[in-house]
């Protein structure tokens, strides 16, 4: 088993849920977070005084899947989240000893 | 008197606005976030059947006080003026003004029931409970009926017999501008349905903290301004001719009942948030928000029968012993969710009660309570008034409330409650503070903060 | 008549109100949370240079009506009265008062071009087409021009002949406060643009849903508070010696318009949550508010002309067709973003239309319309008025905002857009809820609710 | 005159609404949001003690002017009308009035030293501030004392002589509304505090951004509602004799207050963006809110001195002024923290000292000014005023701050600054936004907006 | 060292940390995040419009645990977290090669 | 290539990042979460009731790292995340199979 985690621009979500959803991954489990790299952040300004936003908002994606899907899903979201630009974000892929689905106690591929 | 009448004119706006968004939003803070917005829909929908059962039978069944139509001093005949036929358009204002005083009796209820009910059963249960409970009450209270009377049948007449002579009881019950009738009412009628509906799950287990308590803050700041309309313009004239009496009367007494509004509500606050400061070692805004409603309550019935002495010995009393209340729940296990109860109840009954001991014949409209030399009389009178008003708005509140639990029920289902009212009963949530900048400075900004080159 | 004097204080102010914060909050609470600055800003910078312009030469264009000055009914002469010059200073409150009309129209336009235009364009567009569009409008419906003449070139006079001897047009074309000049003309105005301007990124595909409907819920509370001073102040005397005549009017008319707009509203309200609850089968609280806006705008033409059942019939026609109306933009694919047009066109001709139907000559300002009698007349003169209106606002519209477009453009960059329009023109965002107890308490704290011993 | 009475009924409730929720609001949103709660209750506070204070004896050191009351012209005697004994009733709507004036005088002083003072020891100040600082400078502008009486030991009188035969001072010190009274000096004592208890940690390092601007945006909005109350109230009569003369001037001379008061703050909040958009590319919201508080700042003692164009060059001067100097505390590192002294002290003093230039006799309370003729005496006596009430501000203030410094101090732990005094003061926090909707549908939706079949 | 990651419904969050507590957790980091699975969202209703919310609230905790305790703290949250309906999440096991108390330098076992 | 996960008190985040900036580190993502552990939460009051916050809020930074750096920025965090006092956080590090940069498809090393 494979931890497959993007970090994406959040306007490319719903791209990437559908052609994940496509290729048949039925769960994930995202949040929001905030992107440090390259792409800069926005200045903001309050009465006399500025603030710059070293920030970017970012979804991050985590999904756990099967070894043999592993390319796979990594070249779908790659090419999904795609724009081109800088702060398209990063996908990383760490190993996973077991994964549990709490509701009936399956393990591994039988839990995804 | 068109500047009367222009302070009217205010006084109903002022009275419509404390309903919403005021105390909409004084309660809607103090929810849950998944909750908050059936909570304010809680006081919107109070608001449009009030007003529209008002037009139709609400005023004639207060006030149409002719000639048989009034039921044994218990309300009067709501055909008689049945959608202000025959009312003249000089008493318009009038009618909004009352108007205005049904609404928000009915939408205080509403906070001891919070994030559990339907709300398609409260949009029923409102009409029939105003028809019950509140407009026989305020009939008899402001309309000329059992509990102000001061004829031979009248309450007070009973208790202590009558002057026959002038034609007029010997003790006069004091209710301003409605310590029985909205507060005692609506805090009766909160705890007897929750007696009736029961606890939100998890009560006393989980935290059900208020969610936003800006709002809270706003709607308690909205109260205090709209409340001036509620004491100040509920004065009453002497003459009623319009003449110059009457225009000293108001511009007199007006002045008083303001003073005293705000004197009590101001010592309220500080007495509340010294209770907690003394028991927790700190006064939260909560308490502030608190104190400034219990003491306007407090007030509301007292505001032209006291000096500004009486009205901080009735604000501090307020605010200390609804600080002190609010906690009963708890030790109970009552889930008067949001404290109308607490507050409401507690604070119309301090009001109530304490005219008899504060209330003093050298304010306009007071005659002299114990502590006045006035004797027990006056304090007598007021706790028979205060108790009657509470029996009455129990037997009421008790035949809707199970009415409405055998038919269409209360509850809605226990998934759905942990799930969150708002998506359950109206398909929405409160907040989507989304992906913009909301939470992308949150973890601050790169750098310092550098004036702009001028 | 200084009551109604003191009036007329509280209602200009009143409806400097409705503008900011009201509105600005009834608009920001529906918006995005990248954009809810951009949206609350347009209602404030439509209040700084409409007060100005009206000040310059707005009330002049308005009702300069002096021998000469008119320019065939449509609009007087902007330099007669420039800056106030040779206007009374007991005048001022009444400028004031119409002044704050001209700032709400212009504003209520924001509501349909949410999001994603130019926050300079805006500004420069407010001024030009307050003077195209709203001040000739309120010259021709309360200036003594075209549509309001009783004389024989008034609109009513040409459909319907003219009563030579008495000097009067047979029909009287009716707006107590607004229904052709403010909510028609805005809603066109808001229709207009849209065509022009286009759609949002993503409309119809990505959610644009409310971001704070707390924000929205105090919005539609504080614009009804409100509006008590655009309706009830609206009054006409009559006399207008300032004698017993005009203070009995006052003292009845106004009851009667603060009573029609507040039962109109609220059922309103209650008709668009019925809509909701037959068609989706949960009445919601954006519904209700937006209800209370439809009522709202549709009494306001009418609340002088109708009794209590009329109120209720035009409050309840307006609440349910304005709840079906907001969803046609997602038919047609016009990105109206807050529902103008469903709301202020839509309500505003219910209003005005229905004035032929159900007005009674009973009401203070009324005639009897069609259902009472009066026949098809009334209704054909408020038909005819109501597309005069249209085709005037519509035009003038038309004018400014290609002028705009081809000179400063009205979009910002697609990228912008999406980046959200609070960062990109105005350099802030709303919300910094931060690492504070915002979030800390989310999940919840460790352990139950226990009352602190007393 | 019942009419007037009645405005003044509003006038006092509008001021105590512009304490709580208005300027709670205003200063709350612009507070992080670890401290939003605090900052709220320091308005809370100071309404609840200033309330007290003010009758027991602040109205008696203010106006109990008579025979040997008077001390040197500073204050009056304390306990002359302690309690409003001997105050008739129909006098008490203009101690209310008065009472709310000192109130937000006390408050503003409060968002200066936002986050980071001891709730306790600012509820020990507000008291003892207002009696050193407020009540004997609103004695010598409004109550006949040193700054505004126009006998031979005024200051005028002091300044340029004394018109012996008549009695009255030669030059005549203008402050319709407390430009000294009110802002200079809650900004003067902004600025010692400031000075006395130190800035806040981190400050010019990390940013201190507002949190939450619809707050902001709301308070600013209910500001200038209630401001109408504050200025037009303010009126002063010649006659006083409630006859046909006060009530010719009534009917004038507040619709020239209410009508400056919008336009000078119109002209503001369009100069403020101006300086924004040209210094830093965009004008933004925080930008809107404060450029409408400057403007109603300059334009209080100004309002009813000037004519249309007066009312909008102070208006313009203010907001651009204010807009440079809120840049100034990073410049010379103190920490006004929501630029109380940026806005109040500047804006004050910009309103008090133009009024010597562009004040006109053709105004109902003016005399002529440098620019209409009228000299530099009147610049002098303004310029004069606004000195010494800032000195007489910051003596005061020094003696309080000092006072509390050594005896409960000012500041919290540097710990607790950090953890957020929301917590660490009140136990609280204001937000729990929680795992609702809230952050539910944040991520987007599923799928697309598709219209409900109708 | 391995690293429990678990994601679980908000209400049971109580639940399993009273539970991981009895046994003897002493730390956690959680958080707020989004799931996409079998569990549908809501839809919501504005304004004669729908929207599908695709995404549920969930609760993701993160435990770095010792080896040994490994499978009683899966057990335990499994368990805890378990009401048998769709929706109640997954748990799952990735290998940590070190950890550090920030306040102590301790490595490892230690810096639990 | 490795993960490094920290988890430190909010008000440090700024000093790590300009530290992390200093060394040379380029991208990151962070998320604020809350952390239990020996450093209790507050108690609140409300209205005669007490809420005892068992959370304390933290932000939590992932890097991923070249093997080579990852023991100094591990250092780097640790000091200077480090004020001495409970509630510092904690560090770790876990294995990485791969990473890719959405942007241009770059793996590992060449996509940091
Ligand atoms: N070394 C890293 N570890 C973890 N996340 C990173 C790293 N570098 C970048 N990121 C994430 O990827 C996002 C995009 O990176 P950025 O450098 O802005 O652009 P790009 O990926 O196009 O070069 C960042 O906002 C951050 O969330
Ligand atoms: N492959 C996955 N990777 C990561 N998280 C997942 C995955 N599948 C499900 N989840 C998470 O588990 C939650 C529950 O999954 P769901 O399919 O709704 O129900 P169940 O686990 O009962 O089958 C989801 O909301 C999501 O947060
Ligand atoms: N076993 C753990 N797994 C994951 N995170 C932990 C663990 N223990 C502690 N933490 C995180 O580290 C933070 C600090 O831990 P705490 O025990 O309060 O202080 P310290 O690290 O100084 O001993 C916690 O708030 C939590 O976020």
């Amino acid at each position: 088993m494979k931890l497959v985690t993007a970090v994406i621009k959040p306007h490319k979500w719903e791209d990437v849920r559908e052609a994940l959803e496509a290729f048949g991954v039925t769960g994930m489990t995202v949040s929001e977070v905030s992107g440090y790299g390259r792409q800069k952040g926005h200045t903001e300004v309050y009465r006399g005084a500025e603030y710059d936003i070293a920030l970017v908002p970012k979804i991050r994606i985590e999904i756990v899947v099967d070894d043999a899907d592993t390319e796979d899903i990594v070249g779908i979201i790659t090419k999904t989240a795609h724009t081109g630009r800088i702060g398209d974000g990063k996908v990383w892929v760490s190993p996973i000893e077991t994964v549990i689905r709490v509701r009936t106690g399956d393990k591994d591929a039988a839990a995804l | 008197m068109d500047g009367y009448y222009a302070w009217m004119l205010v006084s109903a706006s002022f009275v419509l606005m404390m309903t919403v968004p005021a105390l909409a939003l004084f309660y809607g803070g103090m929810s849950r976030s998944k909750s908050v917005l059936n909570m304010m829909m809680m006081s919107f929908g109070a608001l449009a059947t009030v007003v529209l059962v008002y037009v139709l039978w609400g005023w004639s069944m207060t006030y149409s006080a002719g000639a048989g139509d009034d039921v044994a001093g218990l309300f009067a005949n709501p055909f008689t003026l049945f959608g202000l036929e025959g009312v003249e358009f000089s008493s318009y204002v009038f009618v909004a003004f009352q108007m205005t005083f049904a609404v928000i009796t009915a939408a205080l209820i509403s906070g001891a029931i919070a994030d559990r009910v339907k709300f398609s059963s409260w949009m029923v249960f409102v009409p029939i409970w105003v028809t019950l409970s509140y407009f026989p009450l305020a009939h008899m209270v402001w309309g000329g009926g059992f509990l102000s009377a001061l004829n031979e049948n009248g309450l007070s007449s009973l208790l202590f017999g009558w002057d026959a002579a002038n034609s007029i009881a010997n003790v006069l019950p004091q209710d301003y501008a409605g310590g029985t009738v909205v507060h005692i009412n609506a805090g009766v009628a909160g705890l007897v349905l929750v007696l009736l509906i029961g606890k939100r799950l998890g009560f006393g287990k989980e935290p059900m903290k208020p969610h936003n308590l800006t709002l809270t803050m706003i709607g308690a700041g909205l109260l205090w301004f709209g409340w001036f309309g509620f004491n100040v313009g509920s004065i009453v004239f002497i003459e009623g001719d319009g003449g110059e009496k009457d225009i000293a009367q108001f511009m007199s007494e007006t002045g008083v009942t303001w003073m005293n509004t705000t004197v009590a509500t101001a010592a309220a606050m500080l007495a509340w948030l010294i209770v907690e400061k003394v028991r927790d070692g700190k006064g939260t805004s909560l308490g502030s928000a608190s104190g400034i409603v219990a003491g306007l309550v407090a007030i509301t019935p007292a505001c032209g029968a006291v000096d500004v002495y009486g009205a901080i010995v009735i604000g501090t009393a307020a605010g200390a012993l609804c600080a002190l209340a609010v906690g009963l729940k708890y030790r109970y296990g009552y889930d008067d969710s949001l404290d109308v109860v607490g507050v409401h109840l507690v604070g119309g009954i301090v009001g109530t009660v304490m005219i008899g001991l504060v209330s003093t014949a050298s304010a306009p409209g007071g005659v002299d309570g114990l502590l006045y030399g006035g004797g027990l009389k006056p304090l007598v009178v007021q706790v028979a008034t205060a108790l009657f008003a509470m029996v009455w708005a129990a037997a009421a509140t008790l035949v809707v409330g199970l009415l409405i639990k055998l038919t269409l029920g209360w509850r809605i289902d226990e998934e759905d409650e942990v799930e969150g009212i708002d998506f359950v009963e109206h398909g929405e949530s409160a907040y989507d503070l989304g992906t913009s900048g909301a939470r992308r400075s949150v973890l601050g900004t790169g750098s310092t903060a550098t004036e702009v080159s001028a």
